[in-house]
C-alpha cells in the first residue's frame, strides 16, 4: 500500500488471471432461454478468477470483466462480481472510485451519457444486456433505479407514480390501484392518500425519496438499483428507507451505493469495495474492485488491507 | 424521430443552399472578370459605362466601418461585461443585462435613421464640432459599434461566469481585492472566451448592412478619411438590390460576387470564433 | 490531545481598510470605468428612445395604425399594411422556424451521439449560420423563391428568409432550455423505462418550454426588426392594402421606415420616427416578456 | 393578375385584382399618387409600386413580373429585346412632364447658372478623379472641394442627364454618391455647401426650402426650371416627358389594370397637383386617352 | 429524538438562555484595543450559554449566536463557539448541516455569494470582523483558506504561490525566497523545486492540495480554514495532507470541514457537530451546532444522542 500509483492489475493483493468462461454470458447474445438462472460457483474469492461472496445465492446479475469508459477515460477497471437473488448488495469505497458507474452499467443508464462505453458482460438471469438485440428500455423497465437526490417529476404524486406504467404500456385494469399499491409499497401511502393531486415538490425530502421508490416499484422491476439513497436525507427519513428496503429486499433484489459504511453494514448482505487508484502521472484514477464478500465479513475481517483502511476511516 | 433528423438536416441544406445560390452566379462573374482584378482593383464602378471590379473599395469601407464599431463597442462592451459579471448585484445584473441587451434588439433602420438625422449632423457636427459629411463613415461606424456592445458584452459575460468560482474564491481567500482577482484571474482564464466575443462582434459588424447602406454613403472609394463617406460590401448589396438587373447579366452576377466574399469573410472569421470559443469551454 | 500552549497573541492590526483594500484609488477608478461603460450603453439607448419619441409623437395617432401609406398626403398616412404585413411575414417566421428548430435542438441535444458525423456536421453548420449577414439569407431566399418559380416579394418567401435567419438561434436557444432540464428528470423517467422519444415528449420538452419561449421571441423580435433580406427580396414597394395570403405582396414595418426614412418631406420623416416608435414598443415588449418568462421560469425551480 | 368586376371607366361597380407596377423612382411618386386615389375607390385592387429606376423597372417589366413599368425615358432598344424575346407588348402612355433639376446647396452663393459645357465638364466621365474643386469648372468659382450625388445608374434620370449633357447615355464620371433614393441627394446637398446634385422637380419642389434650383444655359440664357418652362420646351435640354408603359396583354386580361390605367389619363391634372408634379398638356393628354382607347 | 421537524432552539438536550455578554465581542465596533484577547470561560457545555470545549486554550475566533442566511433561507441557526489558538478544530455533521457555511462565514468569504446574510458576532481577536470600518481584504488575508477541490490558477506553481503576496502588496525583499519557504512549508518544494516554471494543473490532486496550501501560507495568515481538504485525495495524499496539518499548527490555527469522522479523531483537538434538521411543513433545513468539546469526548462520550448516532454510522 506504499505506491498508489501502482496500476490496479499489479496489485499483488488480487490476482486475477484470464476470466474462467462463464455459461451463457459472454456470447453477447440475448436469445438465451429466459428461465434459465446462473448459480455461481462457490471460489476462494483470491484465488479464482471472478471475485465473489462467498456462499452466493442465485444469482440474478452477472458482471465479468467489466470496465467502463468516459471517452477515452476508463473509470472503472475489469469488474467482475454477482448481485444475489433477493439480497441487498452495497457498493461502498471512497469518492470518485466507480461505485456509481458500475452501478449506472447494471440497467444500461450509462447510455445516456455521450462517449460511455462498457467492456466485458453484464449478464441478467443469463442475458448479455449489452447484446445486439437487446432494448434498453426493457433493460430498465426490469432493472429499476432510485437516485441520490430525490428526483420526482414536476407534477401531482399521483401521476408521479402512474408515468412509468403509462409510458411502458403497462396493461393496467385500473390505475387507481396501481398507485395506491405502489404508495402502500413504499410506506407513502398513509402520509399522502389525501393529496394525490398535489405538487410532489411540496413533499419532504425523505417522503420524495420515497415517491421515487413507490415510481419504480409500480412498474414492477426485479432489480432496483439505488444510487445513495439517504445521503441527502436526515435520520428519521434514513432509518425509514432502510426499514423499506429491508422489507422490500423480499421482493425485488436491490443494489445500494452507500458511502456510509454503517448503512451498509445495517443493511446489506453483500458488500463490494471499491477503490480508485491514480494512474501514474497525472490525476486520472480508474476505480476498481477490492474485495466482495458477505458484510459481515468486510466489516470483521478484510481480506485487503486497503479495504480495512478504509473501513476503520484511514481515508475517503 | 425522422423528423427531428430531417430538421436537423435543414441546417445544412440551407448552407448547401447558401453556397449553391452565390456560387453560381459569381462562377458566371469569375469568367468575365478575372479573380486578381477583383481582388486587387482598387475601383469598383461596375455599374457605369466602363465598368471596373476592383472590390478593395467596398472592403476598405467595410474595414473602416468595423473597426470604428470595433473601438466603441471593445472597451465598453468588456466593461459592461466586467460590471456585470464581477461587480453588479443580481438585482441590478437582472436590470441592465437586458436593458443593455437592448441594444442589440433595436432595428437597424431605426439606428441608421438615429446616425444620419442625429449622430453625424448634431452628435458630431454640432456637440463635437468635427466636420463630418452628411453621410459618412464614422457616423455609420459609432452607431454600428453601440450596435454590437451587447454582442461583446454578452459573450464576455458568459466567458468570465464560465471562470469556476473557485478560481475567484481562491484569489479572494489569499486576500486579492476584487480589481486584482479580474485582472488577474478572471480575466485571463476567460481571455480565449473574450476573443471569441470580440470575433462576433467583428462578425456583425462586417455582415451589418442597413445602418451603412443609410449611413455610410453610397460611394465605392478606397476610404482614407472616416469623416467621408463610403460604400461597404453589405452597403454595396443593398443598394444595388434597390435598383435591379437582369438575372444572368454581369452587373447581376457582380451582387453575388460581392456577397460570395462577404460570406467567405464571416466564415473565416466565424471559424475562428469557433476555435476560441471551444478551446475556452475545453479549459474548465 | 496535544497539550494546549496557550502563548499571548501579537500585537494584531486593526482589520480596517489597508492600501490593498477595495477602496483604493486605482479600484475606485477601475470600477469609475467599468460603471462608466455600462451607463455609455444605457444612455445611447435612452437618447435614442427619447430623440425618436421627440421626432415621432405627434404621429402616434390611430392613423398610424389604421391608414395605409399615402404618396399625397403623408399627414395621415399610416403604417396599416407594414403592421400588417409584419404580422403576416413574423408569424410565417415563427411558424417555420419554431418546429424545425425546436426539432433539430431535439436531435441535437437529446439523440445524437457526439461522436456522430452527421451530428457533428449539423452542429458546426448551425455555429456556422449564426453568423452569416442576414442579407445573404435575402439573397437565399430570393433564389429559392425563383427556384421554385414564385415572385419574389411574398409572405412565404420573407418568411423563409427570416425563418433560416433566425433558425441558429432558435436551435441554440432550445438547446440551452434543454440542457437546462435537470437530468434527474431524464433519468428518472429513463429508469422506470419510458423511451427517450418519450421521456423527450412528456418530460423534456414541457420542462424546456420557458426556456424555448425566451430564445424564439428574443429571436423573433431581431427578425422583426430586419429590413436587409426583405429588401433583396424587393420588399421595398408601395403597398397600400392588407396581405391575405402566403402569395401576397407585403411591407414590413422595418422597410416602411426605411422608406419613409428615404423620403425629403418632415411629414415622412415624422412618420418613420413615429413608425419606429411602434418598432421599438414592440421589440421593447417582447424583450419585457421574455425577461418575465425567463425570471418566473428561474425563480420558480 | 387576373381582374374581375365590370370594365368600363365609370367606376360603378369597384374592381378587384392586383396590379404590380416597379421602374422610375421619378415616376413612382406620380404613380403611387395615382394609385392612392384609385384604391380609395376600388377597395379590392392591390396595387404595388416598386422604385428600382426606370431600367430596373423594364427588366421586371420585360420578364413578366410586373404589369406597368414607370419610366423618366423612352424605353431603349435593348428592352425592347428582352421584351420581344418574353413576349411581352406594351404601349407607352405619357404622364406627366418633367425638368431635371440641378441643385446646390441654400448657402451656396457662386453659382445660380450653370452653362450645359460646365455641366459636362463636371460630370463627364473624363472629369473622374481629376475636376476636384469648383475652379476647374469655372475659374471664376472658389477652389473649393466638389461632392457631387446623382442618381443611381439604374435611373432613367441618370441616363437621360447623361445623354443630353455628356452626349451619351450612361457616360458619366463615377466618383459621386449615387443613390436610387432620391430623399439621399436631398440630404447630402441640404449638408454640405459645396455640393451639387440633380433629380427629378419634383424633389426640388419638395424641398425648396433647403435647396437652391440652378438655372441652365443651354446657349440661349439661363433658364430656371418650373412648369412652364419644361411645358413649353424652353428649359433645354433637360425638360423631358414621363411615361408609364403597360403591358397590353395584362390590359386586355386584367379590368383593374384597365381600370387604373384609365383613371389614372382621365384624372392626370389632379394626381399631378396632389404629387406635385407638371401635368398634361391638353395635347398630350389627348394623345394618351386615344391610346389607351386603341388597346380596347 | 422522535419529532426531526422540531425547531433547533426548543431541543431538549441543547438549553440555550440569551448568551451571556462577552467582552468586546458585541458590539460591532471595532475600535477595542487590538491586543486584547479573549479566554474562553470553563462552563459546562450544557448549562452554559456558551458552548465551548473544555480545557479552552486563548482563542482567536469567537462567535457569538451567528445565523447564516442565503437570502431568506436561514441556513444555519445561532452558532456560539470559540476557535482556539494554535489548535486543530474540526467540524462535522451530515451534508447540508451547515458546516461550509459557517465555515465561510468565518473569513467573509460568504460576502462573494449575493444575497447572504450572517447575523450574531464573529470577532477575531475581540474585533468584530463584519465592522463597520472593517475591511473584508484584509480579513481574508489574515485568515487563509483551503477549499474542497484543489483549485490552483491556471499559471504556473510559481506564479501561484507568488501570486498573494503580490496581490495583497506584501512588501517582499525577494520574491523567490518566499516562495521556496512557502513551498517548503506546504512539504512540497522537493517535489516540484525543479518544475517551478511549469503549469500547476500538471501536478496531482494531492500535490494541488499542497500547493494550495503553500499559496495561503505564502501571505502568511495566522489562522486557516480548510473545507474538507482531503476529500477528493487518495490515501496516501491524504495521509500527507493530515502530516502537514499537523505541523502547521505550530504556526496557525487550523479550522477544517471534514465528513470523515476519523479524520477528526485523528487530526482535531476540539470537533463540533452540527446537524440539520427539516422545518415543520417542507424541505428547508436549518443547521445549528449541537455539541462542541474536546475531540476525545466528542468520539469517546458525545454529550447528546444525535452526535453518538451520527459518529456511530446510525445516519450521515
Ligand atoms: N459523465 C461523466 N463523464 C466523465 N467522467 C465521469 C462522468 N461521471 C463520472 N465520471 C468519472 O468517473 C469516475 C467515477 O465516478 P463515479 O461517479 O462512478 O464515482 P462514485 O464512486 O460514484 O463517487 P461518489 O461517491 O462521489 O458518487 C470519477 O473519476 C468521475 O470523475
Ligand atoms: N450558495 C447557496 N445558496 C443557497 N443555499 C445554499 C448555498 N450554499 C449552501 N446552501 C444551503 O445551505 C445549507 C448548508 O450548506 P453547506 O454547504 O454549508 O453544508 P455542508 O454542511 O458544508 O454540506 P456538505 O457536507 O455537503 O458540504 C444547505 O441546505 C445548502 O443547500
Ligand atoms: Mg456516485
Ligand atoms: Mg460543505
Ligand atoms: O428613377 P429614375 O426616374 O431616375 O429612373
Amino acid at each position: 500500500m506504499n505506491d498508489p500509483t501502482a496500476a490496479p492489475a499489479s496489485d499483488p493483493t488480487v490476482t486475477r488471471p484470464p476470466a474462467t468462461p462463464q455459461p451463457d454470458d459472454t456470447s453477447g447474445e440475448s436469445t438465451v432461454d429466459t428461465t434459465s438462472t446462473i448459480t455461481i460457483p462457490r471460489m476462494d474469492p483470491i484465488d479464482a478468477g471472478r471475485i465473489t461472496a462467498s456462499e452466493a445465492p442465485r444469482a440474478v446479475i452477472t458482471t465479468t470483466d467489466v470496465s467502463c469508459y468516459y471517452g477515452s477515460f476508463r473509470a472503472v477497471n475489469e469488474v467482475t462480481m454477482d448481485i444475489g437473488l433477493h439480497e441487498i448488495t452495497a457498493l461502498i469505497g471512497p469518492s470518485g472510485c466507480g461505485k456509481s458507474t458500475v452501478l449506472r452499467a447494471l440497467n444500461r443508464m450509462n447510455d445516456l451519457i455521450p462517449g460511455t462505453r462498457v467492456t466485458g458482460t453484464i449478464a441478467y438471469h443469463g442475458m448479455d444486456i449489452y447484446g445486439k438485440d437487446v432494448d434498453p428500455i426493457e433493460v430498465r423497465r426490469r432493472i429499476g433505479m432510485v437516485f441520490q437526490k430525490p428526483n420526482p417529476f414536476p407534477k401531482s404524486i399521483y401521476d408521479n407514480v402512474a408515468y412509468g406504467p403509462k409510458v411502458t404500456g403497462m396493461k393496467v385494469s385500473n390505475m387507481d390501484d396501481v398507485v395506491e399499491e405502489s404508495l402502500r409499497g413504499a410506506a407513502l401511502w398513509d402520509e399522502v392518500k389525501d393529496k394525490l393531486k398535489q405538487s410532489a415538490y411540496g413533499l419532504s425530502g425523505g417522503q420524495q425519496q420515497r415517491l421515487c421508490i413507490a415510481r419504480t416499484i409500480a412498474v414492477k422491476p426485479e432489480v432496483i438499483l439505488m444510487d445513495e439513497p439517504c445521503s441527502a436525507l436526515d435520520p428519521i427519513a434514513t432509518s425509514r428507507i432502510e426499514d423499506l428496503m429491508m422489507e422490500l429486499k423480499e421482493d425485488y433484489t436491490i443494489v445500494i451505493v452507500t458511502h456510509n459504511m454503517q448503512q451498509a453494514a445495517r443493511v446489506a448482505d453483500r458488500t463490494a469495495f471499491f477503490t480508485a487508484e491514480a494512474a501514474e502521472g497525472h490525476g486520472d484514477r480508474t476505480g476498481h474492485l477490492v474485495e466482495f464478500d458477505e458484510t459481515t465479513k468486510i466489516f470483521s475481517n478484510p481480506a485487503d488491507s486497503r479495504t480495512e483502511d478504509y473501513i476503520s476511516g484511514r481515508f475517503g | 424521430m425522422g423528423f427531428l433528423v430531417v430538421a436537423a438536416g435543414v441546417s445544412i441544406l440551407t448552407t448547401i443552399g447558401i453556397v449553391v445560390s452565390l456560387l453560381l452566379p459569381a462562377i458566371q462573374f469569375f469568367r468575365e472578370v478575372s479573380i486578381t482584378e477583383f481582388l486587387t482593383g482598387t475601383s469598383w464602378t461596375p455599374r457605369f459605362q466602363d465598368p471596373t471590379f476592383g472590390v478593395l473599395p467596398l472592403i476598405t469601407g467595410t474595414m473602416w466601418t468595423t473597426a470604428i464599431a470595433l473601438s466603441v463597442s471593445i472597451p465598453i462592451g468588456l466593461g459592461a461585461a466586467i460590471y456585470l459579471s464581477e461587480y453588479a448585484s443580481t438585482r441590478t445584473r437582472k436590470f441592465f443585462k437586458p436593458t443593455l441587451e437592448l441594444l442589440a434588439g433595436v432595428p437597424s433602420v431605426v439606428y441608421g435613421l438615429f446616425a444620419v438625422t442625429f449622430v453625424g449632423p448634431v452628435v458630431l457636427k454640432e456637440w463635437l464640432g468635427i466636420e463630418v459629411a452628411t453621410f459618412s463613415v464614422l457616423a455609420a461606424g459609432l452607431v454600428l459599434g453601440v450596435m454590437i456592445i451587447p454582442t461583446v458584452a454578452s459573450l464576455a459575460e458568459d466567458a468570465m461566469s464560465a471562470v469556476p468560482r473557485a478560481l475567484r474564491e481562491a484569489s479572494y481567500g489569499l486576500g486579492a481585492n476584487r480589481m486584482r482577482t479580474v485582472l488577474r484571474v478572471v480575466f485571463p482564464a476567460a481571455v480565449s472566451g473574450i476573443a471569441a466575443a470580440i470575433v462576433l462582434g467583428l462578425s456583425r459588424a462586417v455582415g451589418e448592412t442597413m445602418i451603412v447602406a443609410m449611413a455610410a454613403g453610397s460611394q465605392a472609394k478606397m476610404v482614407t478619411d472616416p469623416l467621408e463617406g463610403g460604400q461597404t460590401m453589405t452597403g454595396f448589396i443593398a443598394s444595388a438590390a434597390l435598383g435591379d438587373s437582369v438575372q444572368g447579366s454581369l452587373q447581376y452576377n457582380t451582387l453575388f460576387a460581392v456577397g460570395l466574399t462577404l460570406f467567405v469573410l464571416t466564415l473565416i472569421i466565424n471559424i475562428i470564433s469557433i476555435r476560441l470559443v471551444n478551446r475556452f469551454r475545453e479549459i474548465y | 490531545m496535544a497539550a494546549i500552549t496557550a502563548e499571548p497573541t501579537a500585537v494584531t492590526r486593526p482589520l480596517t481598510a489597508a492600501s490593498h483594500g477595495e477602496r483604493n484609488p486605482q479600484s475606485l477608478i477601475f470600477l469609475i470605468l467599468l460603471w462608466a461603460s455600462l451607463a455609455f450603453g444605457i444612455l445611447v439607448l435612452v437618447v435614442l428612445l427619447v430623440n425618436t419619441v421627440l421626432e415621432g409623437r405627434s404621429r402616434i395617432d390611430a392613423a398610424l395604425f389604421t391608414n395605409y401609406t399615402s404618396q399625397i398626403d403623408p399627414a395621415t398616412a399610416g403604417a396599416r399594411a407594414a403592421i400588417l404585413g409584419t404580422a403576416w411575414v413574423i408569424g410565417t417566421t415563427a411558424l417555420l422556424a419554431i418546429p424545425i428548430g425546436v426539432a433539430a435542438a431535439a436531435y441535437l441535444e437529446e439523440f445524437a451521439s457526439k461522436t456522430s458525423r452527421f451530428a457533428r456536421l449539423v452542429e458546426l453548420n448551425v455555429q456556422n449560420l449564426a453568423a452569416v449577414p442576414a442579407i445573404i439569407y435575402g439573397m437565399l431566399a430570393a433564389a429559392a423563391a425563383v427556384a421554385v418559380g414564385i415572385p419574389r416579394n411574398t409572405v412565404i418567401a420573407g418568411g423563409l428568409a427570416l425563418a433560416l435567419l433566425i433558425l441558429p438561434v432558435v436551435i441554440v436557444a432550445t438547446r440551452e432550455a434543454l440542457r437546462a432540464v435537470p437530468q434527474e428528470i431524464r433519468q428518472g423517467s429513463l429508469a422506470l423505462g419510458a423511451s427517450p422519444m418519450q421521456t423527450l415528449t412528456r418530460q423534456t420538452l414541457p420542462a424546456a418550454v420557458p426556456g424555448i419561449a425566451t430564445g424564439t421571441i428574443l429571436a423573433l423580435s431581431r427578425a422583426m426588426g430586419e429590413a436587409a433580406p426583405l429588401l433583396l427580396l424587393g420588399g421595398l414597394v408601395f403597398v397600400k392594402f392588407d396581405p391575405n395570403g402566403l402569395l401576397s405582396g407585403f411591407t414590413t414595418m422595418p422597410i416602411q421606415i426605411f422608406d419613409w426614412a428615404g423620403r425629403s418631406q418632415v411629414a415622412f420623416q415624422e412618420l418613420a420616427a413615429a413608425a419606429s416608435i411602434l418598432l421599438l414598443v414592440l421589440v421593447i415588449a417582447m424583450n419585457g416578456l421574455a425577461i418575465i418568462i425567463r425570471n418566473k421560469f428561474t425563480t420558480g425551480r | 393578375e387576373s381582374g374581375s368586376g365590370s370594365t368600363g371607366t365609370d367606376g360603378a361597380a369597384a374592381l378587384s385584382g392586383s396590379i404590380a407596377s416597379d421602374g422610375s423612382s421619378t415616376v413612382g411618386p406620380l404613380t403611387s399618387a395615382a394609385a392612392e386615389l384609385f384604391m380609395t375607390e376600388n377597395t379590392g385592387v392591390q396595387i404595388t409600386v416598386g422604385t428600382s429606376g426606370t431600367g430596373g423597372g423594364f427588366k421586371k417589366f420585360c420578364e413578366g413580373q410586373t404589369q406597368l413599368s414607370n419610366a423618366s425615358r423612352p424605353i431603349k432598344d435593348e428592352e425592347k429585346a428582352a421584351c420581344a424575346a418574353n413576349g411581352i407588348e406594351y404601349q407607352e402612355v405619357i404622364v406627366a412632364n418633367d425638368a431635371l433639376t440641378v441643385v446646390v446647396n441654400k448657402e451656396n452663393d457662386f453659382i445660380t447658372c450653370l452653362t450645359t459645357k460646365e455641366l459636362a465638364t463636371l460630370w463627364g466621365p473624363e472629369a473622374t478623379g481629376k475636376i476636384t474643386t469648383w475652379n476647374q469648372v469655372n475659374p471664376a468659382f472658389p477652389a473649393e472641394k466638389i461632392k457631387l450625388y446623382g442618381p443611381g445608374t439604374d435611373s432613367g434620370t441618370f441616363d437621360y442627364f447623361t445623354d443630353e449633357i455628356s452626349g451619351e447615355e450612361g457616360a458619366s464620371r463615377t466618383d459621386f454618391e449615387p443613390s436610387e433614393d432620391d430623399n439621399v441627394i436631398v440630404q447630402g446637398v441640404s449638408g454640405d455647401k459645396n455640393a451639387l446634385g440633380y433629380f427629378g422637380f419634383t424633389y426640388f419642389e419638395e424641398n425648396a426650402d433647403k435647396l437652391k434650383a440652378v438655372e441652365i444655359d443651354n446657349g440661349a440664357g439661363c433658364v430656371a426650371p418650373s412648369s412652364d418652362t419644361a411645358r413649353d420646351g424652353s428649359y433645354a435640354p433637360l425638360a423631358r416627358p414621363l411615361f408609364v408603359y403597360v403591358d397590353k396583354k395584362a390590359f386586355t386580361s386584367n379590368a383593374a389594370l384597365k381600370g387604373f390605367m384609365n383613371f389614372f389619363v382621365e384624372n392626370e391634372s389632379t394626381i399631378a397637383e396632389a404629387a406635385q408634379y407638371i401635368p398634361l398638356s391638353d395635347e398630350q393628354k389627348k394623345t394618351a386617352q386615344d391610346e389607351l382607347a386603341a388597346l380596347g
